[in-house]
């Protein structure tokens, strides 16, 4: 946790975009993350996002389900609404208060084991609805508030802060979700601003599901064999004490490197991920080779980056539901209520 | 040999093969009744099947207006030689068995009237096609039937004419068929049937409906702009009657689109998550489903409880537990979902006994859930929900609006100092939302289902939480005033004993404590429509020596909360209870009741009989 | 200035920081205490978060045994700034209070004794890696701890070295980290503290453990071989201990093959689905989950209840409702609990109250669970299941054998003639079953949630489901008797005041009555280890003319539970009700009782302090 | 239903197999589905593939969700054990039973609405831990036993009975299969037995997670917008009342057509789907061909058939668990209770 101190992000506070607005104005309560979560980072990049984008906070509807990444909501945006609903349970709420209200935008953030685990139903039938959502999730391959479990997305060689090895392939949820028909689904890394922030303004200005798989280090239950010593003796002494309980402060970890490169970025514990950033002229508007290149990528132990597909023509939820303009939270008695003249006529045809 | 001779009170069964087409021919039969001014009730006991099982359809037809089911079958229409001896026992000594008599045969009682009409070879004669054949025998047997049973054809042409519109072509081969049986009848069976159908007025400012679509159009008069289900039998048909009252009712004219969304959603934890968000973005919505549903809904019921969303639900019950019998009726979710989900919850119920209340609660629990802001369940059941009832006709005021609760919005923020989302402000338990969106500066706040302060600030300071869990309980007071209080038989009480009763069983009520009056039996019988109980609830008990709970479960499921919200004492509270799946009878009401009082020691009357 | 004077009487509280590693300093501060022949209840209290949150430990040293936990603080080990107003009003006037004094400030009260230890600064001398640093300032300060209360400093050398056994070079730089702490003490702390821990034998015959470890402990001792579970706080620890005790006791030596699998599941409802699998299939299977889990396994309970299946399932209950305070404890899923799923349905509860009879009640609920062929769900929760306890030492019987119940091998099926699996054949409600794969020919079944008859065939037949359900009750009578019956705090009794208890509670309760009996106040007291409640618990409740029952809820679930079974006049039933997350104190029982017993009206104690 | 006559499967009744029985021993109860449905005929296709491959019907477990397709177990393999348990839970029943006793053959039965929408979650990660079980989903695109609502495979043009459009697009089940690992996906139509039987005994006889989508068309809500002339006059007769219960007695629908061919299948009510059957040199072993051929297949309005995918390397649950040979439901204490002196030592330890 970042505690009474909150990192600036390195920009000068006084800035303001089209609405007169600081980044101040975009942030939220004190994150009570560890110290270098990967998912404060991503809470930095969605605020800055919605300030480069002009997008007014209370407009914004943060909805997520239960775990670390499900608490971020809570560290951005303090003006808008957020709903911190129940594990894996986020896409149906979204589903809901989008019905209810589709001139809001909603930012869905979720982890991999709300996502991956309990949560792929309702995952892949919001993807295959279209609902117009940007869907987050932080993956970071372990249930960081239950303490360092396996998550579905964990690669398959990984071992658990405990030791114990990880004996099933991961699930690739960018992939599922092109199978599915989401019409916009990206890959970025926590670390790397320059990519997410960007593909977070794209998403947000897409209409449809546009899904963001966004890779996020978790600092405490991330750790994987081929740790570098420094952190050794730490493991070591968790290892063998009857709790581990011990989370060493760490570093925002951070990544830059250009289209069509691949870069290895060390992890908290010194172990590596190996990205790769889709090059320029990749085509995302074919559902097959997106997902050729994905599967090629995880063969050579790559994780691929970049907007991953897209699809600009799909209609949303709202459209292929044909529903009114004026959001349905704000008509009243006299739009819905078809009053008694009508309910005769009705009582004349049930007599 | 005897016949029996009735008019305007007997029960007619229909034997039939699912799959057949028959329900919607007996449907008619028994809208025809209706039509001759004759209050009917059709029960249609169907299998959890798709075609080729046995199925019936039992309709009671009761001028004096007891509608309840009843033991014992006066007409038999014995279209499954499947179920033929099943069929065959149930009719009473006197009564009629119609049958198919292409194929001859005997039957072994010989108390009975057997009516042969030879549907196959009819309509072999009349209709070329195989297919479409065998869906107008359906119809040549109501023709028949309109004539033994007196009854005035032009109803059913009428009848046809309706049901076709938009499709005339179908009109003429359906009154062919509807003539083939009346003509063969009346050529053939003249005074073969002393049970006569004669016109009255007992249906004037009646309609027959189910409650299911009674609920439907609740939810349209109500205000539900979302609806997020999950097929499930008995309640499918709810969303699909405000599927289609809203494709009639609510289409904007000039763009052609909803003012509503449905969804089918993917699983009841979907469907219920989609109603929360709706509802907590200031649509009303809903789901509905039946007891598997509410199982699997349980964690977000408790969400809605603790978050304090407004959410309606609809359960509509059948036999459980587990998968069940789930084309029969019980009312055995009441536990579950008065207390849905894990920790101290409490859940708000209404309970209707008839389409129209079904109607009313509908749309009166949209206000209910917005001015409370948790939860509203409706227990229903199948027999309720997926048969037609005669009832009242609907009614609406149109100057009703809808009460939103205690929602502050941009202009009323501009003037609250410090907005909390969970303070108790007016001291009765309920808060104040804002919907998202309301204010760029003002009103925002984190909806969680975790401990949190009246701020809407997560805590993990017990005393804090204490604090709000006892808000709920206080809320949860208020509740009880805001809820429709019980009905009761009489003006005033005029016995120690005392009948509760609710939902569905109201059918057999008013006859069974008519049986026990013919004996010299008199009890006061009170009919509960919601939980919390209310004032008049517990006043009721408290002037009562003994009270009979009548319900359709095993476990005696309502005196259980009677006793556990009430602190009544136990030996005051007799159960009546019937769980065989089939709608409670008005004899098995009345039996247990007056065995009990007329000396049978067993404290519980309990049995699937 | 006063000092609290005391010698194996007293409370240390220490606060620290989240993910600081300071549990398993302070685990080890009260091993040693233990290890000195004192009986010591710690007590974790943790946010829910992973680093950076205020997190507190509490441990009360009590020789007299009174181990439940107890307002107010002797020792304040204030380590972490965020919290250390909070953690100031805490210490009882003449209490002490050790910080880290290389930030030195002051503190308000001047009734507290101010121990000071630059505990940073001694760590930044002494380690050079800033992030060891930080685990060993807790040595350091048990170092100091252990001087002060005058210990024997060997007690923690032998606890380092067995720690860190394996890993031996992790012990020099511990123990250096010990001794820092307690030279410091030695040189500049003389006298500073009068409590004091002496030597003792009281814990001989016990040992320190939680009820989570025991269970998972019991489950390896009872025989279950799958574990399929979701992490969900507290009940995680418990499949972690079953899967830690599994590999130390559970490999095949010539394979090193596992005797055992353990999944986690995807979620709730699919951990419960494998463990009923399993148990279908004649393995002992079980799940560990908590309110959020038992309310998405609510469908799946009412399927083993309805098909008959045997299984077990952990609830180790944490603050409700919804998401509620998950690591905080509460009692509040018992109704939910007993009555899981829609329909009618009732549980067998088991409920342990310390870590002995958690293995006990572990090993014993498969047994149970294939005699009954029913879930049986054992209700824990956060206190018992993830502190640990001093309790008496885990006992086991090798001549016992596993009683698989009524099953039919082979054999067995070729002398009969004819296999019912829903068959009543022994008249007690309870059937016999076959293991697929049993036998070419015979024993062949299909189970299903649906209606089904004595030979498990599909049934539409309202009264033979009836008849099924009505066996149901039957078996759940005869359950009854093979549950633990409850325990009583004395011999004979001796008052018309009962008290009745379960679960955790029992760590306050003897404290509790002693107390009251200082006052001149006499109580019989039952504590209540299973549902269905057997004949001993009505006697009890009928030998009392009233009756308190202690519960960690809101709603007093355990007494509805009560009236709903047994017809006990509500007045009789008192309920008091602690639901502010924290262990209920002997003090907070003792008041409500004597408060109520000398004069409040109040009829229900209820309150979160 | 099939009331009373059973069809006989147009084989000699006496024929034997190397077990000595003949196919009569491997049948089930009279089925209660509808004349013509063809879950019956892939009923049919089971019995036979167990009479071919000499399979003990006895050790063989039936296990299944709740629908139409889900109480298909009742009527092949008496037998059997089965397991007809809740809607779309199927796999986790099957993990712990597969788990219990790992020596008998598990056969999971689902239908579309079972699996694809309820039951999806289940699905997913079955497959991902390579689970042995034969699943199949009798995929019929409706939900047969709720009376015909879309299931989430439906095509999205399509209509339901009621004459409601379909507003979604299908989720291809074996397409998820392939990209989470499943070791076997292959796909077929319940009338073509002479591809059916075939896949089904090979996915009988593989190891880990084989799936079987099989096209099953529904006699009674399967009514597509294109139906011909001859079922117009039900169809609208039946939606113009109140109750649609009609259900026109059906015929068998079979297809036979060979490899790398296309092939037009007319339905009950006259509607066409068009199937593709695989040519002999596909090579079912790729992952991203195999996706990249049913997702074309897919949008030119085609439905693949044969074996999708292969990968017989991949070791099942049990040898990721690690678990030994002997059953688990078949060790007693003397295996499983590691009795008084490790409890014991235990004790110390905790002193
Ligand atoms: C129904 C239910 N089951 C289990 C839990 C416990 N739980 C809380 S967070 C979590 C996992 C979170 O993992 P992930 O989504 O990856 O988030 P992270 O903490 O890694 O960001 C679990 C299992 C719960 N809250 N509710
Ligand atoms: C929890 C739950 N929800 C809903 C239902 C109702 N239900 C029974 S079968 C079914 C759909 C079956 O569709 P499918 O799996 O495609 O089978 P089919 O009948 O088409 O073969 C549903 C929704 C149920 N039994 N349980
Ligand atoms: S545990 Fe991991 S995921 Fe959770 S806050 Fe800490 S670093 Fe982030
Ligand atoms: S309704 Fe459809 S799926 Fe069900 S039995 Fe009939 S034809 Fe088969
Ligand atoms: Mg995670
Ligand atoms: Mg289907």
């Amino acid at each position: 946790m970042t505690y009474i101190v909150k990192p600036k992000n390195h920009h000068p506070d006084l800035e303001r975009n089209e609405l007169g607005l600081t980044r101040r104005d975009y942030e939220g309560s004190i994150s009570s993350l560890c110290a270098g979560c990967g998912h404060d980072s991503i809470s930095a990049a969605i605020l800055e996002a919605c300030f480069q984008l002009n997008i007014s906070a209370h407009r914004v509807a943060k909805l997520s389900g239960i775990g670390c990444s499900s608490k971020a909501p809570a560290y951005f945006l303090n003006q808008a609404h957020g709903f911190n609903s129940v594990h894996g349970r986020m896409p149906s709420i979204a589903t809901g208060a989008n019905l209810a209200n589709h001139e809001l935008m909603y930012l869905g953030i979720s982890g991999d084991g709300d996502t991956a685990s309990i949560g792929i139903g309702q995952f892949v039938h919001a993807a295959r609805r279209q609902l117009n959502v940007v869907y987050i999730v932080e993956n970071n391959g372990t249930y960081g508030l239950t303490k360092g479990q396996f998550s579905a997305t964990n690669d398959l060689e990984s071992k658990s802060k405990y030791g114990e090895d990880n004996l099933f392939p991961p699930i690739d949820l960018a992939a599922m979700a092109i199978q599915l028909g989401a019409s916009f689904v990206a890959r970025s890394f926590s670390g790397d601003k320059n990519q997410l922030i960007p593909l977070l303004k794209a998403s947000m200005k897409h209409k449809g599901f546009s899904f963001l798989d966004v890779i996020s280090p978790c600092v405490a239950f991330n750790n994987h064999s081929t740790s570098t010593k420094s952190y050794d003796y730490i493991r070591e002494h968790n290892e063998s004490v009857s709790e581990t309980d011990f989370v060493p402060l760490g570093k925002e970890i951070t990544a830059s490197y250009d289209e069509g490169e691949s870069v290895q970025v060390p992890l908290h514990d010194g172990s590596l991920i190996s990205l790769e950033k889709l090059s320029k002229d990749f085509d995302p508007s074919n559902k097959s080779s997106s997902l050729a290149k994905i599967n090629k990528a995880e063969e050579e132990g790559k994780v691929l980056t970049g907007l991953l597909y897209i699809n600009t023509e799909a209609k949303d939820l709202k459209e292929i539901l044909n529903v009114v303009d004026k959001p349905l939270n704000q008509l009243n008695e006299k739009d819905l209520c078809p009053g008694t003249k009508k309910l005769k006529e009705i009582n004349k045809d049930l007599s | 040999m005897t016949q029996i001779v009735s008019t305007n009170e007997f029960v007619i069964k229909f034997a039939n093969v699912n799959g057949s087409g028959s329900a919607s021919a007996n449907q008619m039969f028994a809208k025809g009744i209706f039509r001759s001014g004759v209050p009917v009730s059709p029960k249609n006991i169907f299998p959890s099947n798709i075609q080729g099982l046995p199925t019936w359809f039992e309709v009671r037809i009761s001028e004096k207006g007891y509608l309840g089911r009843t033991e014992g079958v006066d007409i038999a229409v014995a279209m499954n030689p499947q179920s033929y001896n099943e069929d065959l026992r149930e009719i009473n000594s006197g009564g009629y068995l119609i049958y198919d008599s292409s194929w001859k045969r005997d039957f072994e009682r010989t108390d009975i009237n057997i009516i042969e009409i030879p549907l196959t070879k009819l309509c072999v004669e009349e209709f070329s096609n195989p297919k479409t054949r065998l869906l107008f025998k359906n119809i040549v047997y109501v023709g028949a039937l309109s004539y033994l049973l007196g009854m005035d054809k032009e109803i059913y042409e009428t009848l046809i004419a309706e049901q076709f519109k938009g499709k005339e072509k179908l009109i003429a081969p359906n009154i062919k068929a509807l003539n083939i049986g009346y003509d063969y009848a009346s050529e053939n069976l003249k005074g073969s049937c002393e049970i006569k159908v004669n016109k009255s007025e007992k249906t004037k400012g009646m309609i027959l409906t189910s409650g299911n679509d009674a609920s439907g159009l609740g939810c349209v008069y109500g205000g539900a702009t979302v609806c997020a289900w999950y097929p499930i039998t008995p309640s499918t048909s709810l969303a699909e009657a405000f599927t289609d009252y809203s494709e009639k009712l609510r289409i904007e004219e000039e763009t052609n689109k909803n003012k509503y969304a449905i969804i089918q959603a993917e699983d009841e934890l979907a469907a219920i998550g989609m109603a929360i968000g709706a509802n907590w973005n200031g649509a009303r919505a809903f789901t509905a489903t039946s007891g598997p549903g509410i199982s699997l809904m349980s964690e977000f019921l408790g969400l809605a409880y603790f978050a304090e969303v407004p959410l309606v639900v609809f359960d509509i019950q059948r036999g459980g537990p587990s998968t069940g019998m789930p084309t029969r009726t019980q009312q055995s979710d009441v536990l579950s979902c008065a207390y849905a989900s894990h920790g101290d919850t409490k859940h708000v119920l209404l309970i209707p006994s008839n389409p129209k209340e079904c109607f009313e609660f509908a749309a009166e629990a949209f206000d209910l859930a917005d001015r409370i802001q948790t939860p509203i369940i409706i227990l229903s059941d199948l027999d309720l929900g997926m048969n037609d009832w005669s009832c009242p006709e609907f009614e609406w005021d149109d100057s009703k609006t809808y009460d939103k609760g205690k929602v502050l919005h941009a202009k009323d923020l501009e003037e609250i100092e410090n907005f909390g989302r969970y303070l108790d402000v007016d001291g009765d338990g309920i808060p104040y939302r804002t919907y998202p969106g309301a204010h760029s500066e003002k009103g925002a706040y984190f909806t969680r289902g975790t401990s949190h302060d009246e701020y809407a600030r997560y805590t993990e300071d017990g005393v804090v939480n204490a604090r709000n869990l006892s808000r709920l309980l206080k809320k949860y007071q208020t509740a009880s005033d805001m809820v429709p209080g019980p009905i009761f038989n009489q003006e005033t009480n005029s016995s120690p004993l005392g009948v509760i009763y609710f939902g569905s069983t109201e059918a057999s009520m008013q006859e069974a404590l008519d049986k026990l009056h013919e004996e010299g039996i008199v009890l006061d019988a009170m009919r509960i429509r919601a939980f919390p109980f209310n004032l008049e609830v517990w006043e009721f008990i408290e002037d009562h020596d003994l009270l009979f709970i009548v319900e359709q479960n095993r476990d005696g499921q309502m005196r259980t909360l009677v006793m556990a919200e009430g602190g009544i004492i136990p030996d005051k509270l007799v159960s009546i209870l019937c769980f065989d799946g089939q709608p409670i009878t008005a004899d098995f009401i009345s039996n247990k009741m007056s065995s009990h009082i007329t000396g049978s020691p067993s404290k519980s009357a309990s049995g699937g009989k």
